[in-house]
């Protein structure tokens, strides 16, 4: 036990390694076996990763299950994973979207079953390896292969537009993490300047002392890379595209846990390492932050796509966790990262139940829709509670979020909150209304006359959504008091380095005039 | 008449410049060859005169060297120029064009 | 262990022998080859003439392990066999084993003389290694000549066939002309230094740079010296604008060669120009550095443009190949300890994962599946998973993502110019391989998700390029039918599965495969002996 | 946790229970459901009646059941405050609910989505008593939204009908945009005073300066005009007359829509510190009363008559708690929610008897037909009225009477119209719907509901009838008056409901308002003295305002909706197709526009090909010479 919990992290990130592994030696034509196996192996490594919960210190700040192995020797990189607050959740989350977006595809993916499920799992790997690697070499690796994985899902089970969407979405996400890495390796050198010392051990580079010209200009380097990730306002086109067309497991993955790295991201890296720059741009990314939630929300309300409206709210609902972040107190910061987490299950929720509705009608129009809830009212009444959730509907887990982020950014800004505050009338606006045309009125188009409720199976894929998303509104305290320590320690270091600002900005005359 | 090394040296580099001239203008392939030997052979004037100049052996020697590779290069170059002509029906470089983009 | 060294120890002959050891087999072993070629049955001609080009390369591998701790120099200082040749020599000659396996199989289907084939690879890849070798501006002309010679000879060599033979006559009129530069660059280093031997020019520079009595026409002289020397120096490794060779004789060449050209020729002209760099332009005579660092700029940028649209796979390769050169250019700018042995390890680097492309084309060539055109590979990917698993995690590795070996060379690279100052050139090289990932998913996009239903099923005989191109895959491309268990399949592509490929190519691949992948995951070893014999070119 | 804790926390649990069994297992219980949602709403309000008996002979307590959020410094607990205020409110929701409940058994018999319809009622019910005993703002925010989502879905419960799925999502939309005030009310509470338990916050109010105070006052207030539906943003509640009828009376009259009552009730400290903020809840009131009344007159959908009753009552009590009359507010808002649940029940049973009929036209004569529903309907539109000896006059007349006192003689009178424009339209549809000739459709069979109906309807009346007298005036003297006021006692500017005044002067002249209000409605619509179609032409303006509800829906949707909407589809299509996307893709158009032109580099020429290198050599000899 004791050697399981030394190296859990290892087994936890290259678990789904093997498990691909196994599947390929799998016969192609044997596809009920490879999903069932798929879907087996993913629920063990969530069991797996639930002995990082149970044996998570929740005390403390310090960095937890840490292991460390020498790797490349001439660059200092190590095999250094070790997880907090925040990556304990992300990981966790990560094994339960993997999951369950194996579990919902069962009916979705027809064919090349076998490279699919392959492709869950390796990307499962990666994205679990981004979440514990403490080495920034390491990060950067498991961040930008984890593209490819995502881009074949897209490209090879997406519909219409796949291809175009699966390449815009690599060559995205690839411009962005590209120029992040010209700052990530910046910052090394910058270490070695300074010290003789080649590491990406995060921690040390963490002590990187960088001029702030420099820092301005890494900042927004490494900004780019995590904003598209994010999305961030003018970068986020790549997004509507690629849930559009992404196969059902693709989108909620794509929801549930890549959008997320872009906000870890910025937390992990970014404004520690830059915690200056950060401070000084805060205005200008809470400007982006803010018109994210009311831009993504304005569009939303007029998509007729299905896909494309979950998408438009998600980068909504990514502007509110921006917020959070850069407000930079405990509160927003707490809500920031439990709005990750319910991010990742709401709007990983509405992509299952869109995708439910695809399967049963192949379009996502919301036209072609109505009346639904008097044919399928289990299926209307697990929607429901997902939509609620979306629009943060007190009691369950969006709201939490959503106020935490909002309550702990109003004193420094105001204006700022007040206008995202705003958003939340607009969430309301269009998950409301699609809904109301999706599942309300009376069943226009003949097509929908049979269609059928919710099978076991997908309400076992949804299930784990659905009480979560009670379980975090109604006691969020499971999940707080863990990501507190970290996120409290987070807002230390940032508040130290606003004294340090602060004195800067005496000396330059920065904003006085 | 005192001729200074230089000289020697602008002569070869005249030279050189014709037989670029040569190649880049011609189109068959044996006088473009020619205008190669040219400029090889400039660069041999230029050897034997600096090796002159400082009274080194090592530019004599390279320039035997050069004159070697030269005669092999011709070798190559009739077996390309047969071939070429195998297909085409001539020597001419710009009927050779299939390869682009 | 038998050490050589020590039993020559004395002799200055035989010690000048052991500073080509490998070269030497190599040579000894093309002769063999051709004399077999001589006396046997020629129907059995080519099998013996591939295991005797086999073994006289593991023989060369051999000695140049025997010799791999030992600093020789031979031929009155015209040859030295150092650690960075011990490098340089195991990515060449590991580049000349990848195309000796490749060939085999490519040339049982053509009609060619194979001994003499095989011999002037040895021979060629023995030159490659005679250039790296080379400290003295005559050996490393006639090196380059004779490396030329036999890639001229070898890219013509597909008899009767225009292509092969245009594609010769370019090389063999660009290089002549590019040669012809790189001599008259020597003349006026020689006029403005009095020497050949590049370390007695780097001691004259050296000393001259402190020399206020420097006199103003040397000084031209050794300006124009150092860039016509550039020139014919950037001829080989392909840089804009003295690229212009690359993409065609690429194509016309037979693919082995290809491969040949694209790995060996390459390492050979980067190691033999690191060597002219190191003693000579790191001075940064004449800010030499600006026209480098615009050469790097030009070359990626072009490579990347040009191959963008490119829809014939040799000639996408070939493109990249001068992308390639372009990055790599910049961990030579970026200069020292760290940017040398940064761009030892991408070349090895690229070794790998270009011979892999390669191979995987030949694969696909030799199935008679598809021509080189990116067309043909549509709906590949499904029907050769493995295959098409590995070309996509070669042409990953290619466009720079990470966990294969491109990505690391490239970080390598990249951290090593940044270390040097060179924050903008690594930004721009860092925007072109993003848009460079375009042109190789694309590949990816054509062998997994083509979605064009044109001719589906139907046999498309074209007599290309002597061999029957069969567009019998590329037909029907909607997944969909290749789901069924081949209904959408002929039954001409039906038989010809993957099992007919020969093992030998199979065999490369996997090398590719896996060094690619470990390069890319556990480079520390790799990068270890880069950094060892990095150390060496400053040591003498 | 001791028994007082436990029966606390079990009045909300059987509710919360009802609401998960039924949504559950509603498919199997079939009929029973209904029986078992009621009994689960009647041990509800026995426990709520038990609890008001050991507050009003006890002390008020609190009791946590859990911490709920705890993040870094902000800290909120799952907690309830039972006081007065609360136990009455609490035995007013549980018993109205009680009676709705059984009366629904009834009135939705035969409906295929009677279970859900219960639960959705049940979850209801918890709802609103969690949002009654909350002691913080953050959990009163939360059932705040939680009623609200009831509402929307209770609203849209035939949610097949267009015009009712689309009434729940105005209610919902409508009421965020009130809950966007009051979040931000709760947010600056927090970020001033560093907590938002009640206790805390109350006793720590008066140090904020004053415009802060004001601001929190106004924000919390915008919560309370979305939910209670005030001007403007009244326009959710007779849509909201979609749903079911007894959803309307219980929700949309008798306990929901007073929650912004009583969260001025429960904040009074904060509008006691701020006159600003009262006198815009005073302000905002009259008009919603005066404006509501207005457009009454002229509806003929009776439930939507009602509703606008509701706003304009509703508008009552802001006046009340607008000039700091916080018990008469109260009082209004219970005996309201009395004779107005009355009233929506007996609407309801109109229109079971007569299968869904609501256009108060195609009524008439039904007084032979069904007498017990008209009979209690007159008892509640009497109460309406103001007519003593029913409860609305008593709760009525104090809020006048506190107005007059007050020295607000504006309001007094716009208090005085309305009473006198409520007796009218009330009775304007009683001498419709239950007097003159029948215009119903002869083929209609028109019959008195079930006794499952009627007997609550008939409770109900009576309550409607005596529970007044609690009240009686003089206000400040009543029993009422005095058990609640020990919750308003210590409030700053507590203006004593009434003093040292004529009651019986000012009483008299509400009911003369109230009376000559019935005989106009009798002189209009019994005897027919004026040609009706004559006076709409004369006032054809006045009418028109009236009859379309002063365009108010007409104006948000040319105002708001359209451009709104209009903004977000050029959003979409410019900024984010157009120009965002369309950079993009200009960059990869640039980049393969460009890559087409570079190719032509190697055009396949050796000539060609000798010249660029020759150019380059060229180039690189400049370099060095021009340098």
């Amino acid at each position: 036990m004791s050697i399981f919990l030394k190296y859990i992290l290892s087994i936890i990130i290259f678990f789904p390694l093997l498990s691909a592994l196994i599947l390929v030696f799998v016969n192609k034509k044997a596809e009920g076996l490879l999903r069932n196996l798929a879907t087996v192996l993913s629920l063990a490594e969530f069991a797996i990763s639930l002995f990082l919960f149970i044996y998570f210190k929740s005390n403390t700040y310090e960095f937890q299950f840490i292991e460390r192995f020498s790797w490349i020797r001439e660059f200092g990189a190590s095999y250094f994973l070790g997880i907090d607050g925040v990556s304990l959740f992300m990981i966790l989350l990560t094994t339960l979207m993997t999951f369950v977006s194996l579990l919902s595809s069962y009916k979705y993916i027809k064919d090349h079953v076998k490279e699919f499920v392959i492709l869950m799992l390796v990307l499962e790997t990666f994205m679990l390896g981004t979440f514990a690697s403490l080495d920034v070499l390491l990060f950067y690796l498991f961040w930008e292969f984890m593209l490819i994985p995502m881009y074949f899902i897209i490209g090879m089970w997406g519909s219409g537009r796949r291809i175009y969407s699966a390449v815009k979405f690599v060559l995205y996400t690839l411009a962005g993490s590209l120029i992040m890495l010209f700052g990530l390796i910046t910052i090394f050198i910058l270490h070695y300047n300074q010290t003789g010392n080649f590491t990406f051990n995060l921690l040390k580079l963490y002590n990187t002392n960088i001029p702030l010209t420099l820092q301005i200009v890494l900042f927004i380097a490494i900004f780019l890379g995590f904003a598209v990730k994010v999305p961030v306002f003018p970068f986020h086109t790549w997004l509507p595209d690629a849930h559009t067309e992404a196969p059902t497991a693709g989108s909620v993955i794509l929801a549930g846990v890549l959008l997320k790295f872009g906000v870890y991201g910025f937390f992990r890296f970014a404004i520690p390492l830059m915690p200056e720059a950060a401070l000084i741009l805060t205005p200008i990314i809470l400007v982006l932050a803010v018109i994210s939630i009311i831009y993504g929300a304005l569009v939303s309300i007029v998509q007729k796509d299905l896909k494309r409206l979950v998408a438009f709210s998600s980068v909504s609902h990514m502007g509110f966790i921006m917020l959070g972040l850069f407000a930079m107190t405990a509160v927003s910061v707490d809500g920031s990262v439990l709005q990750m987490i319910n991010h990742g299950i709401s709007t990983g929720a509405l992509f299952l139940f869109v995708g439910m509705l695809y399967e049963r009608r192949h379009t996502r129009l919301i036209a072609d829709f109505g009346g639904l809830a008097k044919k399928a009212p289990i299926f209307a009444a697990l929607f429901m509670i997902a939509v609620l959730s979306s629009v943060g509907l007190p009691g369950l887990n969006g709201f939490v979020g959503e106020f935490l982020i909002l309550v702990g950014s109003f004193k420094q800004y105001t204006i700022f909150t007040i206008f995202a505050t705003s958003g939340i009338i607009f969430a309301a606006v269009y998950l409301l209304w699609m809904f109301q045309r999706v599942m309300f009125q009376d069943i226009t188009n003949q097509k929908n006359e049979d269609f059928k409720d919710m099978t076991l199976r997908e309400i076992m894929t949804v299930l784990p959504l659905i009480f979560l998303m009670f379980f975090i509104g109604l006691y969020p305290d499971v999940f707080l008091s863990r990501i507190n320590p970290t996120v409290v320690h987070f807002v230390n270091i940032i508040e130290h380095n606003k004294y340090a600002y602060n004195l800067i900005k005496a000396k330059m005359g920065l904003f006085n005039a | 008449m005192n001729v200074n090394v230089n000289d020697y040296l602008a002569v070869a580099s005249i030279i050189f410049c014709i037989g670029a001239l040569g190649v880049l203008i011609r189109k068959n392939l044996i006088t473009i060859f020619l205008s190669l030997e040219l400029m090889f052979n400039a660069a041999n004037l230029g050897f034997v005169a600096v090796s002159e100049y400082l009274n080194l052996m090592s530019g004599d020697i390279f320039v035997i060297f050069i004159m070697v590779v030269a005669a092999a290069e011709a070798a190559i170059l009739l077996g390309i120029a047969i071939a070429f002509y195998r297909e085409k029906g001539t020597i001419n470089i710009d009927k050779a064009n299939e390869l682009r983009m | 262990m038998l050490d050589l060294a020590q039993i020559y120890n004395g002799y200055y002959l035989e010690k000048s022998l052991l500073s080509v050891m490998p070269e030497a087999v190599l040579i000894v072993f093309a002769f063999l080859i051709l004399l077999a070629g001589l006396f046997n049955n020629p129907s059995k001609n080519s099998v013996n003439s591939y295991y005797l080009a086999l073994i006289g390369v593991a023989f060369s591998f051999l000695y140049l392990f025997m010799l791999s701790d030992h600093t020789i120099k031979g031929f009155y200082g015209s040859i030295v066999f150092d650690k960075f040749d011990v490098f340089l020599f195991t990515a060449i000659l590991l580049s000349g084993f990848l195309t000796i396996l490749m060939s085999k199989n490519y040339f049982d289907t053509r009609s060619v003389l194979i001994p003499e084939y095989y011999s002037l690879v040895l021979f060629s890849v023995s030159a490659m290694m005679l250039l790296v070798s080379s400290i003295n501006l005559i050996m490393i002309f006639l090196s380059i000549e004779f490396m030329s010679i036999c890639a001229y000879i070898l890219t013509g060599y597909l008899k009767g066939e225009s292509r092969s033979t245009e594609a010769a006559m370019k090389y063999f009129v660009l290089g002549t002309f590019a040669s012809a530069f790189l001599l008259f660059g020597s003349v006026f280093i020689y006029a403005a230094t009095g020497h050949l031997s590049l370390y007695k020019i780097h001691n004259f520079i050296f000393e001259q740079n402190y020399n206020a009595h420097y006199a103003y026409n040397l000084h031209t002289f050794l300006a124009i010296g150092l860039i016509l020397l550039l020139v014919g120096l950037a001829f080989k490794m392909s840089l804009f604008p003295f690229h212009a060779w690359t993409p065609d004789s690429y194509d016309g060449a037979p693919t082995p060669v290809t491969n040949l050209m694209a790995t060996g020729i390459k390492i050979a002209a980067f190691g033999v120009f690191i060597r002219v760099f190191t003693s000579i332009y790191s001075f940064n005579v004449f800010n030499f550095y600006n026209i480098l660092w615009i050469l790097a700029i030009l070359t990626m940028t072009f490579g990347n443009f040009a191959a963008l649209l490119q829809t014939d796979l040799k000639r996408l390769i070939a493109y990249s190949s001068i992308a390639q050169a372009g990055y790599i250019l910049i961990g030579v700018i970026a200069g020292g300890y760290y940017g040398i042995s940064g761009t030892l390890f991408y070349l090895l680097a690229y070794v790998f994962m270009t011979a892999g492309a390669f191979a995987i084309i030949i694969m696909f060539e030799n199935l008679n599946l598809a021509s080189v055109n990116i067309k043909s590979y549509s709906g590949l990917g499904y029907k050769y998973p493995l295959a098409g698993a590995a070309f996509s995690f070669f042409l990953l590795s290619l466009a720079g993502i990470p966990v294969t070996a491109g990505f690391m060379g490239k970080f390598f690279v990249f951290s090593a110019a940044i270390k040097s100052g060179y924050y903008w050139l690594v930004v721009i090289a860092l925007l072109n391989s993003a848009f460079a990932a375009y042109y190789y998913i694309k590949i990816i996009v054509k062998m997994y998700m083509s979605d064009n239903n044109n001719n589906g099923g139907q046999l498309n005989l074209s007599n290309g390029r002597n061999s029957i191109i069969i567009n019998a895959v590329n037909t029907n491309k909607d997944s969909q039918s290749y789901a069924d268990n081949g209904s959408g399949k002929t039954a001409l592509t039906e038989a010809v599965s993957l099992k007919s490929a020969a093992p030998a190519l199979i065999i490369a691949i996997i090398i590719c495969l896996i060094f690619t992948l470990i390069l890319g995951i556990f480079p520390q070893p790799v990068i270890s002996f880069a950094s060892r014999s990095v150390t060496s070119l400053w040591s003498i | 946790m001791n028994s007082k804790d436990l029966i606390v926390w079990l009045i909300p649990f059987f509710p919360l229970l009802g609401a998960i069994l039924l949504g559950v297992f509603g498919k199997y219980l079939k009929n029973y459901s209904g029986y078992l949602g009621s009994v689960f709403i009647v041990i509800s309000f026995i426990l709520s009646t038990v609890i008001f008996f050991t507050v009003a002979y006890g002390h008020s307590f609190t009791s946590t059941l859990y911490s709920w959020i705890d993040a870094s410094y902000f800290k909120v607990n799952v907690s309830t405050t039972v006081d007065r205020l609360s136990v009455i409110m609490l035995v007013m929701v549980t018993g109205i609910s009680s009676l709705v409940h059984i009366y629904s058994i009834g009135y939705m018999k035969d409906d295929k989505g009677f279970a859900r319809y219960f639960s959705y009622l049940n979850l209801f019910v918890f709802s609103m008593i969690m949002l009654i005993m909350a002691n913080n703002f953050l959990l009163l925010y939360v059932f705040w939204e939680a009623v609200g989502f009831c509402s929307y879905i209770l609203i849209g419960f035939w949610y097949e009908k267009k015009s009712a799925s689309n009434a729940g999502k105005k209610a919902f939309i409508v009421n965020r945009i009130g809950d966007f005030g009051f979040a931000l009310g709760v947010m600056l509470i927090f970020v001033n005073m560093g907590t938002l338990s009640y206790s805390s916050v109350f006793s720590g109010i008066h140090l904020l300066p004053p415009y802060l105070i004001t601001t929190i006052a106004l924000l919390l207030f915008a919560g309370a005009v979305g939910k209670s539906a005030q001007f403007p943003l009244h326009v959710w509640l007779p849509d909201a007359m979609e749903g079911p009828t007894p959803v309307s009376a219980l929700i949309h009259a008798a306990t929901m829509v007073t929650a912004g009552v009583y969260l001025i009730a429960r904040c009074h400290i904060i509008f006691s510190y701020s006159p600003d903020a009262s006198n815009v809840v005073l302000i905002i009131g009259g008009t919603t009363a005066f404006i509501a009344a207005f457009i009454a007159m002229t509806q003929f959908d009776i439930k939507r008559i009602i509703a606008y009753s509701t706003i304009s009552q509703l508008g009552y009590m802001f006046m009340a708690v607008g000039i700091g009359s916080y018990a008469a507010g109260i009082f209004h808002l219970v005996s309201h929610a009395i004779f107005k649940g009355l009233l929506f029940l007996t609407a309801g049973s109109v229109m079971h008897g007569m299968s869904g009929e609501l256009d108060l036209r195609k009524m008439g004569g039904l007084y032979s037909k069904m007498k017990k529903t008209a009979i209690t309907f007159i008892v509640g539109g009497l109460a309406l009225s103001g007519i003593p000896p029913f409860s609305g006059f008593f709760s009525k007349d104090a809020i006048l009477a506190s107005l007059f006192n007050k020295g607000d003689y504006f309001f007094w009178i716009i208090g005085e119209l309305v009473a006198f424009m409520t007796a009218f339209y009330i009775f304007r549809l009683i001498f419709n719907v239950f007097f003159g000739e029948s215009h119903a459709d002869k083929n209609l069979h028109v019959h008195e509901s079930p006794n499952v109906m009627t007997i609550p309807l008939i409770i109900l009346a009576c309550f409607a009838a005596v529970f007044g007298f609690i009240g009686m005036p003089p206000f400040d003297h009543s029993i009422f008056y005095n058990f609640i006021n020990k919750d308003f006692a210590n409030s700053f500017n507590f203006s004593p409901a009434v003093n040292n005044y004529p009651w019986y002067l000012l009483s008299t002249v509400s009911v003369i308002a109230g009376l000559s209000g019935i005989y106009a409605a009798y002189v209009f619509y019994i005897k027919k003295s004026f040609d009706l179609e004559m006076l709409k032409k004369r006032f054809k303006t006045v009418y028109a305002l009236s009859f379309n509800k002063l365009y108010i829906d007409e104006i948000y949707d040319f105002a708001i909706v359209k451009p709104m909407k209009n903004f977000s589809v050029f959003l979409w299509r410019v900024v984010d197709s157009f120009v965002i996307d369309g950079a993009v893709n200009g960059i990869a158009q640039w980049i393969s526009v460009t890559s087409s032109k570079v190719r032509k580099v190697q055009n396949g020429m050796l000539m060609s090909y000798i010249f660029t290198l020759s150019v380059g050599v060229i180039a690189l000899l400049a370099y060095y010479f021009v340098r």
